[in-house]
């Protein structure tokens, strides 16, 4: 039988089945988004893509500890945060594909996904529009007194823009139910954070009186603790919280992307904490869960991707003639 | 309804007001923000008594016009219909990104699964003497923005039943009101809402068609007054909205008069003016027999009295202007 | 003056690199910045290169739109010649306060106290499927402001020779670099400077004049191949800059060809052909036997290809639109 | 003899002759700003005016420490910032009045004032305008290598806004030389700021590890010790300093204002502590200056009021037939 593990955050101990789900999303993103970089090359993804790989267990992590009603607000590198949060991954398929059965329509493209059905009121292509956005659904839901909390990823970048510091402020002088989560993956595009950041991130959370924790962003259970705890702060009325998931991304910033501004080295050090490595090892430790069960899980994303792929590609375009209306 | 007074009128900034009081009452998702709108009622006085009667559904916040913005955005897109207030229109600019990249753009490109329903209220315009950065009108910066619907009402009438509209409208509006107009006083709306885009032939006329919004229309009634002692009968379109922009309303004035006048407090260069005179232009070029563009001049505007009487349009110019290129109104009234 | 490569022309982005080091060469006052300007040499790979040739004055910045357009007003009301760059034009939205409210402002209301030489470069414009929020023309937002110059070179050598101009230019200038643009290859400019401000005539022709700036000028001069062939002849103007507004040259044109077509990557009601559609009519009404505009639906620019092409104008519309508008190609030849 | 006195900063002792006249710039202030009033009273000065009364300490000993060369960014409360800094006031008098004599012609008034000559690069109507202005200006003396300091001023308020978060921030990255003044008056407009704000403002700048101290703003002898520190930090190359001047405001915010947000004796006790009369005090005390020379000066500095109103109103009004060209 399952044992739950020790969690000090409420409802973070799951079972073996839970376990096992949380790694199987993981797989899932990681797989979604190989796949998209395949279809990118073969041309049938367009534009640009930010793909979430390495940083599976910050999105995961997170939204597993959502319940239903809670609000989320991802990012341009936001296939992970839609996954995460229970968008079908044909939908996104789709909507990378163009096609008109795509979560947007294929309106929106990789980086602008919105999937009210799931609670993701969007993903921003506009870096700090995340921050802004979530913190008015959390105004909305303060005011109708729900009791959900609306969660906002974006990167350690994004620190240094202006909707980061008017939003946070904001919240926390009116009390909102808002969970910043800032995906620390050291870098923002080509250029180490601390580079251009002074001060840690943490710490303008912090001169606000912001509920604040850090956490080790490749390791999906310690994520859950600590996001549950922010999310527990924030929905119990005591205002926002910030969770910093330190995390680092496998893949270039966008698909184009000269990656030359690695650390020698430092890939090589986060690929042996990759999410997925880890995950692993947690299922085998804590639960006793075999490696075979584990590349079954593999197995059947990989299947599950083929088969999104080829409906995917069969589905249609949307049709011009028909798109295009001016607004109402 | 709104209230009128003892004689019958209301004054612009007090249609506002109930507009908005009148919406919250109705439709409990109404919220209200904005800087120093709650406590002290707002700097235009404007909003006095919301607060006391709304509680916390309206708002003072801190001076964040992006996060104002965006929060609007959030609040709206979850539920519920934010009204904000960006105190002058010069400050829009700050909150530009969310109203144009997330607001307008919300219905279309989530393909139709969310609206967002905002309103963006601010003071605008010159002629008080506040300076290049305290009296702009935004509408060039917020025309070309699809998604975004912009609205300017003349009347009191009009700001109280096109605010309840906006409101309702289940995407943004940018709700502009003239800051020389709070302190008119003009007849109540005898109804609730008006459709908004939808522009209005304020007086009829045969000889010419002034188009102008906002307080450039009271500006046009004036000078169409005068135009007639002068024997030229000038048709006057509040076009009330720039977008929706009701160009059919237009067309029929112009194929009427066949000659037109757009009046904008703003440069020309940009403007709304000869954006709407090119349209007319490609959509009635048979109907035009005369069209011109009466506009401020292409720098900011100026601070001292002298310069900024003479930086905006007025009854006096639209007048001058109309008769002289008329030729005299003896000529006209004969139809010579 | 630019290098050529072997088969003397030169790539759009190497020409705006190269305008970009020659004036940093002769001005000690010229710097860069942006973000992944420097080391990285842009997300666009325009600007490689600099960073390593001139040190400090070329600067990676952090993702802070407002404080870099701001550090630049200051930095060029207080002696130095900053060019920086806002990597896709949909986020000017974030420096708009800046750029309108500051450094627009500057040279007038100091009463010419002071200039303010900066000029921000931003790629932009749609058809690489980057969605909605990502290929955006910002014409709309940026035209109606008086003190702020607005260019977008169709080639490579306009680009270079534009951005030295605007480098040299002591007020601010908005120059506007299509995404698409980047890699064409064109004949090197024979000039250093190009006066801001002056539309060329890049075509001849008799039947009509097709107007537009930047990559739709492009299709405007495939549009007018392709009618030769059909017997229209097609002059073609390229505005190359949309403030200050050579509506001079297009009142030449039309005054030819009596027929004009506006061709912009933007929304009708706002946008800026609309707006020289209209100054035209008030200014040549008597040359106009026929006039229109071809524009994006009003919406936001979709991502998926097929709804992309279908919204953007494109040579086929172009040369569909005036065949049609204009009868028979064999009519047009035998001047009929 | 005058002696000098005590002062940890470098450049902050001063004598008796120099005292009297950091007396004399604070009374020049508030009886310009008396005047303003009258003349809007009037109906000579138009539109709006935010006037500088009660915090006329921290303009003044800011701008005191500063030297040729170094440049200054006020607010639309900037006739203090402007006087402070050596703005003729008789300039700045015929700017409000609207007159052709303006140090802008006419073109600005009381909000938009630039005073290039004086290092006044401008006065901000715009909250947070200053902020980013003055770093601007300070990255210019930084690549110059001038050792010059940029100064931005702005209110409590202004911290909330986008503005000051990327501001501070790419000043500290960037090591620039600016003084960041926050003027502290307790409200932003009529809302008191701590019903707006989270947490202390100086928690704000040093989140960013940038230099911070706070100082009564009432006390010029106080401010001058203080910002002479905070100059001498940027001037060095250190990087940005931030100086919270504490502050009341005597006067409405602008010329129309409820006032019915001031806490019940607020006001009382704020004036107690004018700082005129903790100049003269502190004159007397340090200097043995007597108050009938004090007296004095207020009488001489009336008098120039008057001398220039009167001239101010007879001065021309721009022609507007030479105004209004287009933008070369
Ligand atoms: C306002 C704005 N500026 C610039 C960009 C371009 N851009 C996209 S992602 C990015 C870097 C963001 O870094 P970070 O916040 O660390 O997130 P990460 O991409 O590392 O997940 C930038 C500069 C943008 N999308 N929006
Ligand atoms: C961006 C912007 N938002 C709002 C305003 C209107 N406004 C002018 S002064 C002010 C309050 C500023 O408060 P604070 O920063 O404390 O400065 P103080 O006026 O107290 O000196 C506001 C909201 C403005 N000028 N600019
Ligand atoms: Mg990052
Ligand atoms: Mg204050």
């Amino acid at each position: 039988m399952a044992e739950k593990t020790q969690a000090t955050a409420p409802g973070a101990e799951i079972d073996a089945v839970e376990a096992r789900d949380l790694y199987r999303r993981m797989r899932l993103i990681r797989t979604f988004e190989d796949t998209v970089q395949q279809q990118f090359q073969k041309g049938n993804v367009h534009g640009t893509t930010h793909l979430y790989s390495g940083q599976e267990a910050s999105g995961v992590g997170v939204c597993s500890m959502l319940r239903e009603g809670d609000k989320v607000a991802g990012t341009y590198r936001g296939h992970g945060h839609s996954i995460a949060l229970g968008v079908d991954p044909q939908k996104l398929m789709d909507e990378m594909l163009g096609r008109v059965t795509g979560a947007c329509g294929g309106r929106a493209g990789s980086m602008n996904v919105v999937d009210v059905a799931s609670g993701l009121i969007g993903c921003f292509g506009i870096v700090g529009g995340s921050i802004g956005a979530a913190t008015g659904a959390a105004l909305a839901e303060k005011l109708r007194g729900t009791g959900n909390v609306a969660v906002a990823f974006f990167g350690d970048g994004t620190s240094n823009q202006a909707y980061f510091h008017e939003s946070l402020n904001w919240a926390q002088v009116e009390k909102l139910p808002v969970v910043f989560v800032c995906e620390n993956n050291l870098y923002m595009e080509f250029t180490p954070i601390e580079d251009v950041t002074a001060g840690a991130i943490g710490s303008r959370p912090q001169a606000m009186g912001i509920d604040y924790r850090q956490v080790d962003g490749n390791d999906v259970f310690a994520v859950r603790e600590a996001a549950g705890e922010a999310i527990e702060h924030a929905r119990s009325g005591a205002g926002p919280a910030f969770l910093e998931t330190m995390t680092y991304r496998f893949v270039g910033h966008s698909r184009s992307d000269p990656g030359k501004y690695r650390k020698p080295g430092e890939m090589d050090e986060w690929k042996k904490r990759d999410p997925l490595i880890l995950g692993r090892r947690a299922l085998e430790e804590r639960y006793g869960i075999e490696a075979e069960r584990l590349d079954e899980i593999d197995a059947e994303v990989a299947k599950q991707l083929e088969e999104i792929v080829e409906r995917g590609l069969a589905a249609p375009f949307p049709d011009p003639g028909s798109d295009g209306k001016e607004f109402k | 309804m709104a209230q009128a007074n003892d004689q019958g009128t209301i004054e612009y900034r007090v249609a506002v007001r109930e507009a908005i009081g009148d919406e919250m009452e109705r439709d409990p998702s109404v919220v209200f923000f904005g800087e120093d709108v709650a406590i002290a009622g707002g700097v235009f006085a404007v909003t006095p008594g919301l607060h006391e009667r709304f509680g916390e559904r309206v708002i003072d916040t801190p001076i964040s016009e992006l996060a104002m913005s965006a929060g609007a955005f959030g609040a709206a897109v979850n539920g519920l219909r934010p009204i904000f207030e960006i105190m002058f229109a010069d400050f829009l600019l700050l909150s530009m990104d969310s109203l144009v990249n997330q607001a307008a753009k919300y219905w279309y490109v989530s393909n139709e699964q969310g609206s967002c329903p905002l309103v963006v209220r601010s003071a605008m315009g010159a002629g008080g003497n506040f300076g290049a950065m305290h009296s702009q009108s935004p509408v060039p910066w917020l025309q070309g923005v699809p998604g975004l619907k912009v609205v300017a009402p003349a009347t009191a009438g009009d700001a109280y039943a096109l605010l309840r509209a906006a409101i309702r409208d289940d995407n943004p509006v940018a709700f502009l009101e003239h800051k020389r107009l709070y302190s008119v006083k003009d007849p109540v709306s005898p109804v609730d809402t008006l459709p908004l885009g939808e522009a209005a032939v304020v007086r009829e006329g045969t000889d010419v068609t002034l188009v102008s919004i906002s307080k450039g229309v009271r500006d046009c009634l004036r000078a169409a007054d005068e135009l007639a002692e002068k024997g030229v009968s000038a048709e006057v379109v509040d076009l009330r909205s720039l977008r929706p922009l009701d160009t059919e309303t237009v067309l029929r004035s112009v194929a009427k008069t066949n000659r037109v006048v757009m009046v904008e407090e703003g440069p020309l260069i940009g403007g709304w003016a000869a954006n709407l005179l090119g349209i007319v232009a490609a959509e009635g070029l048979h109907d035009l027999d005369d069209a011109w563009l009466i506009a401020c001049p292409e720098t900011p505007i100026p601070y001292s009295p002298t310069l900024e009487d003479a930086f905006l349009p007025n009854e006096g110019r639209i007048v001058g202007e109309v008769s002289s290129r008329l030729g005299l109104a003896a000529e006209i009234a004969t139809g010579a």
